[in-house]
């Protein structure tokens, strides 16, 4: 990886260096769109096959959790931001406060991830696992829902699978960061890692609504 | 189809003997020769982009009649009901005879093939009619064909669906009216009526304790509801086919009719693909009961269509 | 002493397992892509003989099953699609755009170890008990009710599929950042403009059959329900997401072969490619329009009528543009100064079979043919002459092409001929009785099927021996000719890419000194470097005009 | 083309704060959006509003955030070409779905 920012071999400047590593970027969050596309397409043909069965689904798990949680992670994309920013300015202090508070942001978020999964462990809402929705729920509705808290888990399970490959980012920028690493110059690394935190908060901006606020009332 | 064929052979022969006559025509004939320059004549290209798009266009047109006239079947048809399984093929008569891996058809006639599967995708092709569709788990899939030739035709599943998917064919035999009318009664002996079937069923399962017939129950009347617009409880209208028919017994909360609660419990994973068929065949049956003037899920006739 | 180049620069294991070098890494890809080859080749080998008799001359139904299944998961996910991009595609990509190296080398070496790794999931399935459910994987079959190694198959496939976007990222990213000065977008080699449509497909198409596989995948291992109708959900759910990829997956195996033949044709017509900016700007047109077209695979299984008319039209709009090409390849031959290289054969013999398998997919696009032919071995003849007729006989053609470049040796000449005749006659016996098959009603898959169909099945069988033969020999003599072949020069042919202004093969950094374009593609007439008849000479012996 | 575009634009922190607030907004907007039941207005209403708002705080992230309203067109096509494909593959998969029930 890159110690001091040299420049590689296949490159011809540093201009250039640093516009294909964010253009990689870009290419590979598109590929993640798609990734989670098809994610999406699933859940949507299965919502608009049983939009009932769903929003009764969504109503158990806790709106309240998610609320938070969505406030943290967009706080993160914020820290995240403005850690970039430090980097761009020079200020190598402030860099490795903000990607500090960014890492604490995203574990707080997978923390309180853990408490929505467990509490949907107690209720029996783990597909597959000994899953009933309610006592004495009939087959149909067991299965319908059954479907719903399949996409909950296969959804926010690959988003935080997401969120923990972008802690170990996290680290070795912070690592890199109190090194002193990174400069006007060079700051490739913060700005792309930057990038991937901001997509993964996008998922959970639309995971939010459609998973835990479908129609509420 | 020959159509097809010929503007495809004339286009193959057309530029395979291009190549080959250029191939000889424009030989190298000796080592440092180089090619005429030509870059590309604007002309050519707008020709030969249009020119194919236009003919792809009546290829379309043409497959596109057909195949539309296909999906939908014609009003009065002799329905069968045709069940796959792993890997065998079911088909009930109208008269409730089932054959196992044969299929009686009169010949001349409008047959629709009713399909459902008991397990995986397969799918029922007669390649001598040039039909096939596929089978699907979860819903109804419909074909028809009007057989033209009294015989004995091959039936496959062209779907691959496991490990004796090459064995799960038999056949077709068309046979003249009368031939098949005598072939049912003479065979039918022995074999259970599906509306007689239905109706047990109708009784074993409890659907008559709250589908009572005079609209009193705590569910809709089923007299007439067959083929009849149903109005839901969200305000939009469903027609009562057999589809509709299978979702409301495997998942009654799907579409719940209007003026009733969501009591029924769901017979998911209860029934078999055959069970469900007598019962639609006994409900088909309840068609031309009297329907109560309150009580039934029917949608009154409004001006609308 | 002899020159150093990218194979002496250093020895050892390690210095090619942990090569950054593309075209090392392409050297990788071409050992791993032809033993899976010849993985998928046996199989085949076996279902040909299998299918002598009716009932099946060597196997169980449950062993047929697997072996067609095997065939199909081999040679599409670990030989066709990652064959000319990974390869040639590897090899050439920079030089040909003046660059030293891929954008990521690193990257590109990961995505062969991730290959790897996906091949090795696999390879396990095959050998513990096999994999049966087709190579399409359709739901509820593969994810209820197979009892064979589907999970591990399932996690290979998947695991492959980051292989195939490390690539189509780094040859985009590439494709942008990295071209010599004065090589612009319309002066690149049409090889290089299929590889970034092929990338496009790479990029936007793979996470989707990833994601998809993945929900099978848990689908079957917890005992979910995603696309299993018994628990609500959708089967043909499965077959949309499958066909989002998989239909596009055809233009990964044809574009990069579309691309050889567009290098190969001017090359020896020496002559410039006829209507240059309408075969790059083609390549680019399949590559967005072939994601319109996936459900014409799905005419039958009760979708909407509706959708099917508009999948039928789509999928007509979608011909045009190879047919396009195909002209612009028949134009560029006429009044050229054709030579009757190996090449060129193979060149030639893929315009005549893509010609036939691009027409009769004009009768399966067609709603209303597609009722008869759809799931018969109209369609196995069908796919089998674009993926075999067009992509390998493009990939061996391009093999032939570049050898001296990525080899610095010259394959004799008679016997590399001898093989291209061999293999276009083997592929037409095999495959054209399989036509005639499909439309009197043969449905595929069958390990055994009504005696009426033998004769066919025999000539089949027949070709597939002549076919087997003209694959052994390519393979014979091009690893003779690494060590015994005469040396090749910096150009042999001569053509005019980049790659040819290098030597053969190649130095580690591609060129000694970065190169500048000031020539436009394939213009033979203003390159008096190459050698060649120049202004004044007796240039052209059909005339001008 | 990539050699003319060395110029490398900072976004002031300001600005983030600024799209925070907005966000932070829009998340309170969207939890009682849900709460209220919009359906009878309008059917599907709720879902609309929900969709509308998570949009909106995407397209935030993406121009500002990740400072696609300050990168280079390439850059900006493929962010549209993203989009694109995924609407391709929503769009024409449930047309399919959803024209079955008309005939």
């Amino acid at each position: 990886m890159h110690r001091t920012g040299e420049l590689f071999g296949q490159y011809k400047t540093m201009e250039q260096q640093r516009e294909t590593a964010s253009l990689g970027m870009w290419v590979f969050l598109s590929t993640e769109v798609l990734f989670f596309g098809g994610m999406f397409m699933t859940y949507t043909l299965n919502r608009s096959t049983y939009p009932d069965i769903f929003s009764e689904a969504s109503k158990t798990i806790n709106l309240w959790l998610g609320a938070v949680n969505t406030i943290v992670l967009i706080a993160s994309s914020l820290t995240m931001a403005m850690a970039v920013w430090s980097s761009q300015v020079g200020k190598k202090k402030l860099l490795t406060i903000f990607l500090v508070a960014t890492l604490i942001l995203g574990c707080v978020f997978l923390g309180i991830k853990s408490v929505e999964y467990h509490e949907k462990y107690v209720e029996h809402h783990i597909p597959g696992w000994n899953y009933q929705f309610e006592p004495g729920a009939d087959v149909s509705t067991n299965a319908h829902t059954q479907l719903f808290f399949s996409l909950y888990f296969a959804m926010t399970g690959l988003h935080a699978l997401h969120m923990i490959v972008g802690a170990g980012l996290l680290l070795w920028l912070i690592r890199q960061s109190i090194r002193g690493r990174f400069t006007p110059e060079y700051n490739t690394p913060v700005e792309n890692i930057g990038l991937y935190w901001h997509f993964v908060d996008i998922v959970w901006i639309f995971l939010f609504p459609l998973l835990y606020l479908i129609d509420r009332h | 189809m020959v159509y097809i064929t010929l503007i495809s052979l004339f286009f193959g022969v057309a530029i395979t003997a291009a190549i080959v006559y250029f191939f000889f025509k424009y030989r190298r004939t000796h080592p440092e020769q180089l090619g005429v320059p030509i870059h590309g004549d604007m002309r050519l290209e707008t020709a030969w982009i249009v020119v194919p798009a236009l003919l792809a266009m009546t290829m379309f047109a043409w497959g596109a009649v057909v195949y539309v006239d296909y999906r939908r079947a014609p009003i009065d048809t002799l329905d069968i009901y045709v069940i796959g399984k792993q890997w065998m093929w079911k088909a009930q008569q109208p008269t409730g005879l089932k054959e196992i891996n044969e299929l009686h058809v009169p010949v001349g006639r409008d047959v629709k093939l009713i399909l459902a599967s008991e397990d995986v995708i397969h799918d029922f092709s007669v390649p001598a009619f040039r039909v096939k569709m596929d089978v699907v788990p979860g819903h109804y899939n419909t074909m028809w064909f009007r057989p033209t030739k009294v015989g004995r035709y091959h039936f496959f599943c062209s779907q691959y669906c496991g490990t004796n998917h090459s064995l799960m064919g038999g056949w077709v035999t068309v046979m003249e009216p009368t031939d098949y009318a005598a072939w049912l009664s003479g065979a039918s002996e022995g074999n259970e009526n599906p509306v007689l079937a239905g109706e047990k069923l109708f009784a074993d399962k409890a659907c008559i304790t709250c589908h009572l017939s005079d609209g009193r129950g705590r569910a809709p009347s089923l007299n007439g509801v067959y083929g009849a617009k149903v109005l839901l409880a969200d305000g939009s209208t469903v027609t009562a086919d057999e589809g509709y028919i299978r979702e409301s017994i495997l998942d009654p909360k799907a579409k719940i009719v209007a003026g009733y609660q969501p009591l029924m419990p769901s017979f998911q994973g209860q029934m078999t693909e055959e069970q469900i068929l007598n019962l639609t065949a006994y409900i088909k049956s309840l068609q031309s009961q009297p329907v109560p003037a309150t009580g039934s899920g029917i949608a009154p006739a409004t001006g609308k269509k | 002493m002899p020159r150093e180049h990218y194979l002496n620069a250093t020895y050892g294991i390690r210095s090619w397992l942990l090569t950054t070098d593309h075209k090392r890494i392409a050297m990788l890809y071409l050992v791993s892509v032809t033993f899976f080859f010849f993985i998928g080749g046996a199989f085949a080998t076996m279902i040909r003989i299998h299918l002598l008799t009716p009932t099946g001359l060597l196997v169980t139904p449950e062993t047929y099953n697997k072996l067609f299944t095997m065939h199909g998961v081999a040679m599409i996910f670990f030989f066709l699609i990652p064959s000319i991009p990974a390869v040639l595609g590897n090899f050439l990509l920079p030089i040909m755009i003046g660059a030293k190296d891929l954008a990521f080398p690193k990257i590109n070496l990961l995505s062969w170890y991730i290959y790897l790794i996906g091949g090795g999931f696999v390879l396990y399935s095959f050998s513990t008990g096999g994999l049966d459910t087709g190579w399409t994987f359709y739901t509820p079959l593969s994810s209820v009710y197979s009892n064979s190694a589907v999970t591990p198959a399932v996690i290979g496939v998947f695991i492959n599929g980051f292989s195939s976007i490390l690539t189509g990222l780094n040859f985009i990213v590439t494709v942008h950042t990295m071209r010599a000065p004065g090589m612009t977008w319309f002066r690149m080699p049409l090889f290089v403009w299929a590889q970034y449509a092929t990338s496009i497909i790479f990029i936007l198409g793979t996470p989707v059959i990833a994601i998809t596989l993945l929900l099978a995948g848990m689908e079957r291992m917890f005992h979910l329900g995603f696309f299993n109708p018994a628990l609500g959900g959708d089967p043909i759910l499965f077959q949309h997401l499958f066909w989002f990829y998989s239909h596009p997956a055809v233009y990964i195996m044809i574009l990069p072969a579309m691309g050889v033949i567009s290098e190969i044709i001017p090359t020896f017509a020496r002559k410039p490619i006829f209507g240059y900016s309408f075969i790059a700007g083609s390549s680019i047109a399949i590559a967005v329009i072939g994601f319109f077209v996936w459900a014409h695979h799905m005419f039958l299984t009760g979708q909407s009528t509706y959708s099917a008319l508009a999948f039928s039209l789509l999928s007509y709009l979608v011909a045009i543009p190879s047919a396009v090409k195909v002209f612009n390849w028949t134009s560029t031959l006429y009044k050229g100064s054709i030579s009757y290289d190996t090449p060129m054969l193979y060149a030639l013999g893929f315009i005549g079979l893509f010609l036939i398998g691009g027409l009769t997919g004009l009768f399966l696009a067609c709603l209303g043919l597609d009722i008869h032919i759809h799931d018969t071995y109209f369609v196995v003849a069908h796919f089998h002459y674009i993926m075999v007729g067009g992509a390998v006989m493009g990939y061996v053609g391009g093999l032939h092409f570049w050898w001296p470049k990525i080899t610095g040796k010259l394959y004799p000449e008679f016997l590399a001929r001898v093989a291209a005749v061999i293999l276009f006659i083997g592929f037409n016996l095999t495959f054209f009785p399989q036509f005639l098959l499909g439309y009197l009603g043969m449905p595929r898959r069958y390990s055994s099927y009504p005696p009426e169909f033998q004769v066919l099945n025999v000539m089949s069988t027949a070709g597939a021996s002549i076919l087997a033969l003209g694959y052994l020999l390519p393979m014979i003599y091009l690893t003779w000719s690494m060590r015994y072949g005469k040396v090749a020069g910096r150009n042999p042919w001569p053509a005019t890419g980049l790659e040819w202004q290098t030597d053969s093969p190649p130095p580690t950094e591609n060129f000694d000194v970065t190169p500048e374009v000031t020539w436009e593609p394939y213009d033979y007439e203003n390159r008096p470097d190459l050698g060649l008849a120049i202004e004044g000479a007796p240039t052209h012996a059909h005339g001008d005009d | 083309m990539s050699e003319h575009q060395s110029e490398h634009h900072i976004v002031s922190p300001t600005i983030y704060f600024v799209i925070f607030g907005v966000l932070m907004i829009c998340t309170i907007l969207t939890v009682v959006a849900a709460e209220i039941d919009l359906n009878q207005y309008f059917g599907g209403l709720n879902i609309i509003v929900a969709l509308t708002i998570a949009v909106f705080k995407a397209s935030l992230v993406v121009l500002f955030f990740m400072h696609a309203k300050y990168s280079p067109k390439r850059t900006q096509m493929v962010i549209v070409a993203s989009i694109f494909w995924l609407g391709i593959m929503l769009f024409m998969t449930m047309s399919d779905y959803v024209s079955r029930l008309w005939s």
